[in-house]
């Protein structure tokens, strides 16, 4: 059993938002969907306020072993969200974690405040990696854009808050404790790493985007030290992840001072990945504890 | 129904052989436990060893591909080696591990009332015009760059062969073949390259022909979890591995190039 | 030929700091090295006021498509390079351009004064990727900090100063920005994406120094976004670098805008690998002219 | 003079033939315009298709071998499979195009005035003994840990073999024959574990005998280009590839652990 700032999970595993649909899985596998569901929770992929279609396509681009996706974040938007999706994702036989992004700090308490009355939902995770479109700073790249943000909605509501930090920044140790300070309940990272490809043939830009995200081994390096890094400097636990593909990288990110491990990329290579990894980390871990006792 | 769901499980098969076809490999393989899928569904496929290392070391992500043959028990896919992916597979070895996600999407759609199928195909946009062909009877009309890649139509029985440089069956491309017969009470089940299926689009759009496309996009996890494969349609984009591959042309914005 | 702020070379290609021992390759290669100079300018090692033994082992880990580095910036300190390196570095047929590092402004003036007056060096670099012990911020993560470090030096040398900047920043562009209007010639990018990695048995971390720097295709993408992002802000070149192993790598980093590019990591694998860069560069743009006039 | 010059060309040869010995396999491949090296130099070694996508999408890096045996045009390897580099190299495929650059480093040097060579190694480590055995007169202690790897011992003509269970030869470690015979004049010429090398580099110093060490290290590039392969020594880091991998034991702080 593992504690995320209350939400109960069975075992650390959980995804990382945006890369697993668990509506789109459903239609694909049907129902062992649910009966035999991967993670220990669900992380929704990211809402708005208003729907949004997304980028234009292209949006994947396969760099060395990675990813450069330029999805946009297209959804049905909050109202859609809660009439459409929800029920259905109230039938998964884990703990709903939301995730949402608002352009503006009224914007992001919208959203908080609606998503966070229904009890199908047991906890939120700000994605802080867009602009502010007042300030135009990156919210969660700025210590007190971030603080001014979470403190903006934490008293809407009583429910876990996770702060999902970008890497793209200075110092995400400074500000994970800014968000710490304003009241979050963990902070999980790394986001992607803004990255591009060219067209092999024209040199344009291939991503309908310009620019994408990178994700996947390419980063596990760079998301292991951030990951030491934030948790060295906070109390609240840290959801790790990054190129996560194995139990031994699901370890590397506990002891590094993660308390839950995201998978993502990986879930694109095999959808139960997750189910996978959190084998075998109970595994690793059970070895361990054996050589430790004798 | 034209989508058979897939175990929800990476299953992992056994390379039995690949061999050449014209311009293309034919990969056959076991597929433990995988159900019939229906015609225009396809597979995600990486092989399980050393899948990465080849140009810029890639590939990474498995590769999606329609079947040519389902026979219990085994697969068959037909490959055009055009980049680390298919090249990997190409070389695949007899007894290597392949891992299998699938049967995914929505296939083709029985024929409407009235209405005779005419199936179209360009290129390896032919492979999921087999397994269709032995469901329904009508003409089938194929397109290919040259002779070398026509040999792949042997797989049909009597089949309208043309090429681009006339190096075998007419001189031309297939759409000039299909605008011959859009006048007939046929349905068009087509999939080939970008630019065929756009000109098969923007024909049966005018003559008011039902047309049903396979597409092909680039996809990452090919069960509709990274929004990554989307095309534009009339009611926004869709994801092509859920919605699709194949879709109705009329309800198509366009045919994108990618 | 290619005029990058005013160094003359044969070709777009060099190496990246601190990946090609010009000295050691003549221990190893012999003379060969001069007769057949693989890049068009030798960048050398980052050079401190004061000797450095750099940090303890173990120094490498090699990670998905990457390296992660911890050396420390090892060199025989200003003194030692001017009296042993330097007169052998001469010898070399490319111009020579020498990439110096300090922890206080005052140093870093000290090294440019001292470098810039000899007659064998076409150019120097600034590594401002290190903490100023005096403000405690990076230096090239700050905008302010750069700016107020080239202005320092400026005036120092009518030589060609470039400024490489880190990638770990939130905005590398305004930090380009800040270096440009300081008064540099150039920027170079990207130096190394800070990450780590942990001890396969121990979990302890596994490199010397904690913490390293992850260089290698596992970066190429981040890199490319960078130096596009850079060169669409500033007017003065950009030198580009990240997992740079083909001419194709190094066309996609001149279509977002470097002048020329530095090979890294990639020597490590082909000592001569700057070179084969440089043909296949220089193919690949032959064909695209011949394709252009037909 | 115990460095030879390596060609500034990352050459490649063709892979010949793998085979096992014992528990290690040995890699035959032509060396194309290769010079004829010095005992403990190396080269570092990678093939040149499909080098990546093992265990966390590795190797990336070429490794560093010592060579077994160089005939004109032919070079010979030991491997034991460790990981990601070695398991590849281990299932090499005749025929297959393989990168080489070396040798490199600085190898052993002459035996000194009145003392006999005494050739001391440690599993894999054996590997520089080889060529070395075949230039000088003088005792060979060789330790394994088993049976199974002591095969290698073959390689050599009279050694005298220990392993860690006693499977075959004296039970113990090598160290314990070599205590035993430092109070002969010898030099003592020395390649192993680390933990080995650091037992005989505190031998020798207490008893006086002079040792020449053929280190390893993680290495990145193999010339002194990344200033990743150092260790410690009385005057400062040093780097294994360009000043060592043969180092005087007296020189050195400590043989380390990684
Ligand atoms: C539903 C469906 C069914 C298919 N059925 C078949 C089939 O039966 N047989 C068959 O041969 N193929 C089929 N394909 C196409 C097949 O999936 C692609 O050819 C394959 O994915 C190419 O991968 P690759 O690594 O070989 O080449 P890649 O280089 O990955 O792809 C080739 C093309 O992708 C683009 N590209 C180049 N580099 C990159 C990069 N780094 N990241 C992303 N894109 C890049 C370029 O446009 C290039 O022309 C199907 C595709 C779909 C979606
Ligand atoms: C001069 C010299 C001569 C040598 N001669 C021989 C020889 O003749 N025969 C022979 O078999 N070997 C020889 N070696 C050792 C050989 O180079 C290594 O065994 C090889 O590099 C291991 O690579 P790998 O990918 O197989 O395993 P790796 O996993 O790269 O290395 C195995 C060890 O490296 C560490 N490690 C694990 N993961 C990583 C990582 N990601 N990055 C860095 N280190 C890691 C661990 O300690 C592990 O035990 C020699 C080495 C040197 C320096
Ligand atoms: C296709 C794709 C879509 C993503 N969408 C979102 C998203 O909607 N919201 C979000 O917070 N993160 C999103 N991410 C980032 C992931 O949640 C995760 O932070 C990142 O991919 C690193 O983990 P990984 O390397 O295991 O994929 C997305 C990542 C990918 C690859
Ligand atoms: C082993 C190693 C040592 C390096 N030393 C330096 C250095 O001394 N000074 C510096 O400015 N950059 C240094 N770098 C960074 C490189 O110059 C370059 O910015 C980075 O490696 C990205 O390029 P690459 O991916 O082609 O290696 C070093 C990189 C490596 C891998
Ligand atoms: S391929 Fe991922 S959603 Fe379609
Ligand atoms: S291996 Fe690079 S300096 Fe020794």
């Amino acid at each position: 059993m593992t504690d995320l700032c209350g939400i109960e999970l069975e075992h650390p595993i959980v995804n990382a938002s945006g890369t697993w649909d668990a509506i789109a899985a459903l239609r694909a596998f049907g129902d062992d969907v649910i009966e035999r569901f991967p993670f220990a929770a669900f992380v929704s992929k990211t809402i708005t306020l208003q729907p949004r279609q997304g980028n234009p396509p292209p949006r994947l681009w396969e760099t060395a072993a990675g990813l450069i996706n330029s999805i946009g974040l297209p959804n049905k938007g909050l109202a859609g969200y809660l009439e459409h999706d929800l029920p259905v994702l109230a039938r998964l036989p884990v703990p709903l974690i939301v995730n949402v992004m608002g352009f503006t700090r009224d914007e992001v308490a919208t959203l908080v405040e609606a998503v966070a009355e229904r009890d199908e939902v047991a906890g939120l995770e700000l994605n802080v990696s867009c602009p502010n479109v007042e300030s135009g700073l990156i919210m969660g790249a700025d210590p007190r854009e971030t603080a001014a943000l979470v403190e903006r909605v934490r008293p809407l509501t009583a429910k876990p808050l996770i702060v999902k930090l970008t890497p793209n920044a200075t110092d995400p140790p400074a500000v994970a404790e800014a968000a710490q300070a304003a009241g979050a309940d963990a902070v999980s990272l790394v986001n992607t790493l803004r990255g591009m490809a060219l067209h092999p043939r024209t040199g344009e830009p291939w991503l309908g985007a310009g620019t994408g995200g990178v994700s996947g081994p390419a980063i596990r390096a760079i998301a292991l030290a951030q990951v030491a890094q934030v948790a060295e400097r906070v109390s609240v636990p840290v959801v790790g992840m990054g190129g996560v593909e194995t139990g031994a990288h699901a370890r590397a990110l506990l002891r590094a001072g993660a308390t839950a491990v995201a998978v993502g990329t990986e879930s694109f290579r095999d959808p139960r990945a997750g189910a996978r990894v959190a084998e075998e980390l109970g595994q690793l871990l059970r070895k361990e504890r054996v050589s430790a006792a004798t | 129904m034209n989508r058979t769901l897939a175990p929800f499980e990476r299953r992992t098969g056994t390379v039995e052989a690949v061999e050449g076809l014209g311009a293309y490999r034919r990969l056959r393989c076991t597929d433990p436990g995988g159900p019939a899928p229906r015609p225009g569904q396809f597979y995600m496929v990486a092989l399980a060893e050393r899948w990465g290392a080849g140009d810029d070391e890639r590939p990474y992500l498995p590769r999606a591909f329609s079947y040519l043959r389902w026979a219990d028990g085994t697969l068959e896919f037909l490959l055009e080696d055009v980049g680390p992916g298919t090249h990997r597979l190409a070389e695949a070895r007899p007894g290597e591990p392949i891992h299998l996600l699938g049967p995914l999407g929505a296939g083709f759609a029985p024929v409407r009332e009235d209405r005779r199928p005419l199936l179209v195909g360009g290129g390896i946009g032919i492979v999921p015009l087999l397994p269709l062909r032995a469901e329904m009877e009508g003409g089938v009309l194929l397109g290919f760059r040259d002779a070398e890649h026509a040999v792949a139509a042997d797989l049909f029985d009597d089949p309208t062969v043309c090429t681009d440089d006339g190096s075998t069956g007419h001189h031309g491309l297939v759409t000039e073949l299909l605008d011959d017969r859009l006048d007939e009470p046929v349905e068009v089940y087509a999939c080939g390259p970008p630019a065929m299926l756009e000109a098969v689009r923007l024909m049966t759009g005018e003559r008011g022909v039902p047309a049903q496309l396979a597409l092909e996009s680039g996809m990452a996890c090919g069960f509709g979890a990274c929004f990554g494969c989307v095309v534009p349609t009339r009611d926004g984009y869709v994801r092509v591995c859920v919605d699709g591959p194949v879709l109705e042309a009329a309800g198509l914005e366009a045919v994108p190039a990618h």
